[in-house]
């Protein structure tokens, strides 16, 4: 792994309340996404919430430390599993869930769905649902940022397959020949749908595809938030410092299966794999380690679990509770409205 | 007659011209050991091996070249689009070189071809997954264009794409996989380029294909009741049209609504209604009146989608304004 | 009034809202250094600089995606695509993205870009590089669709295109850019969504855009010599359709003709009959005849291409037809 | 570079017939090259060739060094700048030249023009003018060639521009994944119409990014038709033998512009770098060898200049005097004739 698992600001410095801080606030933001993402599960289960529906079990530290990184200024862009991001990057829970449920209240006020969660105010510019298609448009808030002469970075998320399709490639080219602050990160769970990495991708350190574009390239290992936040960091200072793009490639793990409609594990991996890839879980990992440190003890762990089950019972009766959008917003918001 | 499914259906018809043919490959994302995301590939890994049902990378635009380039020298490709919304990445080398390069090599290289897959919404899938794009693939000559209803005409109908030495756009339904319905035994073709007459009637003609061929019938059913007796004509191939099915059907009706499931500008209908009236155009007691979707990006939400579709209640609803009995 | 070309009058447009406006950016491959491939931003690198005018790699997808990305964070964004063909790399961009990301957000972001080149056929360039597309991107909600005749129109709604809040598809003509004509001088703003009559006239209607004004230009003036007193309509915007100018237009001649420069099938020109058969059934006096190019891909022999073409003899013998004279 | 300028194996055995013949093989197929499209330039001055014509002069040693690696059966496919590989196929200069005129004894009988030549009978599946569009379709020659189990090889031609797009990516990478018999050329002749290359890529040493696909990226003088020859000749073997594709970038030089619309120097490259870039000239570069090897004197060069010149003279004649395609023929080649 390109970066070392141990935090060595944390060890250098001791566990001090900063950190404490900063580790609970990551704890608490990797367990909302867990107990979210399970009761999204139910809610579809339940015919609640329709669709695709894609679920970021797993996955928790990769969002919750790489949106750590960055300033409320700057951009996100996601793919169709992107309901951890939205929550990462603080779009309330009631405001996902009832998007989930396709409610006036949602964050894209019913018209997007779990595939598409934006939020204009907080610089989250979507979920985009065709493979790829978020690539140039992060690498186009970043031109933007330049073109502007703000000192902004773009953090644009896409899953390992992804980087497979022309659109990386043309990006990627053109970030790094402009030299644009945008951190690329290849969340690398392992599968797209059933086929693995090494089915898909020539070669399968796909880090490495950054020395064809002039811009670094860097394995993490993603169930360690610490790791990816640190990563992260260097990415994003390289960007604002005007010194170019970086490709991020964290190594995750997906639990669940791609969809709803697919198993965990079955067809196109074994029960075993998908044992073993739970044995480093990015909450346990980071609650073990406050554990080590004196941050963390049951009862702390506890009141986490249980503010956390709170809000997402909110979010789920903010949700069902919601009107449904109006008939009329059938025919709103495809063209600007005519006077600005 | 066997009872089968609209996917298996097509399975068979799969099955059936990769026995008959060894040049006839299955390729796309997740076809083989997936078994097909919408399981229409089951079972023909297993049966047929790697070599002939190909799992590739997120790369349509590189796989449908491929599958262009392989049939330019004789190969018989099947290539799946995992739904049609994602063909747009590769429809340069659809329209570019699949449906051209027989024109431009003055007719020395030919590109025997299908890129079938699920066209149109689903349901609750939203914008960039709930899109109809026949109406472009058959505006592009070099192509066809080929979207059955039924599991007869799914079967029947791919058996001859496959077999036809032209790059077909083979256009299914993700809402029609489960549907039953009757497919005769033994060797089963339908020609391209016929409709087909799924109840015949006199007052009034509905023109649909694919999704709307099912609220088509529903509608007919409610007309009977008040009296109206509608023909359904399905197109099932919307390139070549079957154009003296449709003429004859509005001389005998003198009265026309088309139903499709995209949207309205310059959508199939569009076409069918410039046929009548340029062919037909003494035989019409009133204008052809269309349905289709809402001409908005689709919603997400549940109601909002249902209400942004074409459906019987607007079939009739249609007929009633050709009637004139709105 | 000065006289310019069509390709001046562009770089007029361009010009103009650059110096208005600092969001106002130009993008695209040989737009700074070469000037572009047209020469239709001549001159401006030297003014804005590499900034505002900015050379790209060869990846319309991407660059394209780019500017979707920047005008969805409030840039402006004029994406140059050498030719319209190259714009089907694009499209899921253009599709997917910018005509859908307003409605997807529920309101919260939009996407004011203009997208801009020479669409349909110049002279001999082969199958590959003559194609006209406005119909796909005029199915498409979400998008307007603009395709200037003249140069005071190509000015004049650029830079209309370049302030309104949407995506625009702006289609120019490669065999249009040399065409002089009068530009207003000063601030000079046309609509979009209206439709222009070019010459007025009582016989019949032709409808027509783009490269095909000309055309029917002259054919009106043959008429004339006929004794037959035709009414030119250019809609100059696709998307939104000037309905109003059309029927109007069609109550006043009851006879029409519709000529277009791409393909048939579900062309522009079938949702013009579709709109007029449908809204002015009882107006009509015959069937709505159309013009467009053969059914054909575009052949690189220098009298097949003009058989290939809409032409001015074919909108005469068209307006015979719809006069019942053929 | 990656390949050395002399002929080692000329060297080894001394300037012996066999490659006197196949030196002056290529010397008259470079000639032939440069001879004929001069003729094609003028025609297209005078109004007889239309619509876009890029010339291929400066580069005649890579159609030429790269077309004598393989055999006939192997599958050839090019850009829309591709009268040389067609030339270097061995289509007749008759047909080429009759196309070019769009005439109905032309390679494409009239439909296809300079941008699309074809000779089914010869495998050479056609110039392509979409930037890339040609990448996948090569890559699919060589997936029939491994799917019936013959030992074909694919050779697929591109510019250094097309490098940059999405195709490139997608094809490069699927080759490596399913180690297809594909031999990729860059044709790098340092400008896309009037962009340098390093204002359109990243990194310029293009052949690098061969890493990001698994396969060999070998770096060769293209201006050398031996070392070319021998390039080609190491990578074709590679994937006859079944081990997968390579990617050659080969550098060379476009003399003229980029199309007969454009001026070969002025705008963006200086008059001084074009003069510079004519230094190694690819058939002075073998004629100098030959002539030192004894095999060439000036009777000898005289002799295939004359028998060039009245090839291309008839060529031209052949052309001029064939008849346009019958008026029929725009509706014919559309779709497959009916019955078969
Ligand atoms: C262009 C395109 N092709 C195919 C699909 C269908 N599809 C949706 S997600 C997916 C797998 C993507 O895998 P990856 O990029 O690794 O992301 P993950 O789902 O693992 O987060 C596929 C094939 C699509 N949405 N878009
Ligand atoms: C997709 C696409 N974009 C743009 C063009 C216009 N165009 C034609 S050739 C060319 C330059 C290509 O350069 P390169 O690949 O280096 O090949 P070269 O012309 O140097 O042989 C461009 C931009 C095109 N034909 N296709
Ligand atoms: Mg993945
Ligand atoms: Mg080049």
């Amino acid at each position: 792994m390109g970066v070392t698992e141990s935090p060595p600001r944390a060890r250098r410095r001791g566990p001090d309340a900063p950190f404490a801080d900063q580790y609970r606030a990551w704890l608490r933001g990797m367990i909302l996404i867990r107990r979210f993402e399970e009761k999204a599960g139910e809610a579809y289960a339940l015919g609640q919430v329709g669709g695709f529906c894609h679920l970021y079990i797993g996955q928790e530290a990769v969002a919750v430390g790489t949106l750590a990184a960055i300033r409320p200024d700057d951009y996100v862009v996601s793919a169709y599993r992107e309901h951890g991001q939205a929550l990462a990057r603080g779009i309330a829970s009631r405001a996902v869930m009832a998007e989930l449920y396709g409610k006036a209240t949602g964050c894209s006020h019913g018209k997007g769905g779990s595939m598409h969660l934006f939020d204009a105010s907080l610089h989250f510019m979507g979920g985009h649902a065709i493979v790829g298609s978020q690539i140039p448009l992060g690498t186009g808030f970043a031109f933007a940022a330049r073109y502007r002469g703000t000192d902004q970075v773009s953090l644009t998320y896409m899953g390992e397959a992804a980087a497979n399709i022309g659109a990386f490639h043309e990006s990627l080219n053109i970030a790094g020949l402009w030299k644009l602050p945008v951190v690329y990160v290849i969340e690398n769970n392992g599968y797209g749908m059933g086929t693995a990495v090494k089915r898909a991708a020539a070669i399968t350190e796909l880090y490495q595809r950054a020395a064809s574009y002039a811009m670094p390239g860097v394995e993490v290992d993603g169930q360690d938030v610490v790791a990816v936040k640190q990563a992260t960091d260097d990415a994003v200072g390289r960007a604002r410092r005007g010194e170019g793009p970086s490709l991020l490639e964290i190594r995750t793990f997906r639990y669940m299966g791609h969809s709803m409609s697919d198993a965990a594990s079955g067809t196109y991996r074994s029960k075993e794999e998908l044992e073993s890839s739970r044995q480093r879980d990015p909450i346990v990992l980071l609650e073990t380690r406050m554990r080590e440190l004196g941050m963390l003890d049951d009862t702390g762990l506890g009141a986490i679990e249980a503010d956390v089950a709170a809000e997402v019972a909110d979010a789920v009766k903010f949700a069902e509770e919601s009107p449904e959008p109006a008939p009329d917003q059938l025919w709103t918001d495809v063209y600007a409205p005519e006077a600005r | 007659m066997a009872v089968l499914t609209y996917r298996d259906a097509l399975n068979a018809a799969l099955r059936e011209e990769m026995q008959r043919d060894d040049n006839v490959f299955l390729m796309g994302e997740e076809v083989a050991e997936y078994d097909g995301a919408y399981k229409v590939s089951r079972g023909l890994l297993k049966e047929f091996g790697a070599r002939r049902v190909v799992d590739t990378p997120i790369a349509e635009l590189g796989f449908t070249g491929i599958g262009v380039g392989a049939a330019m020298v004789g190969l018989r490709p099947v290539i799946e689009m995992m739904t049609m919304n994602f063909a747009l990445l590769a429809i340069d080398q659809i329209v570019n070189t699949a449906a051209k390069v027989r024109y431009m090599s003055g007719g020395q290289i030919g590109c025997p071809l299908v890129i079938r897959g699920p066209g149109g919404a689903a349901l609750q899938l939203g914008a960039q997954h709930s899109q109809a794009f026949e109406s472009w693939y058959a505006n592009i000559p070099g192509l066809k264009v080929v979207m059955p209803a039924t599991p007869a005409d799914a079967k029947g109908l791919l058996k001859s794409a496959i077999r036809d030495d032209n790059p077909v756009i083979f256009i299914e339904g993700e809402m029609l996989y489960n549907q039953k319905g009757e497919v005769p035994d033994g060797e089963h073709l339908i020609p391209l380029g016929r409709a087909d007459i799924k109840r015949p009637g006199n007052d009034v003609t509905i023109i649909c294909h694919s999704k709307t061929v099912a609220p088509a019938m529903n509608a007919a059913k409610s007309l009977a009741d008040e009296g109206v007796d509608a023909e359904v004509v399905d197109l099932r191939t919307i390139r070549p049209l079957d154009q003296d099915a449709i003429l004859a059907s509005v001389a005998k009706t003198h009265r026309v609504v088309v139903a499709e499931e995209g949207w309205g500008f310059a959508g199939v209908g569009a076409q069918v209604v410039d046929l009548i009236q340029r062919e037909a155009f003494d035989d019409l007691d009133s204008p052809v009146i269309r349905v289709h979707q809402a001409d908005v990006p689709m919603p997400y939400n549940k109601h909002l989608e249902k209400a942004a579709k074409a459906d019987a209640a607007k079939i009739v609803a249609a007929v009633h304004q050709a009637c004139y009995r709105g």
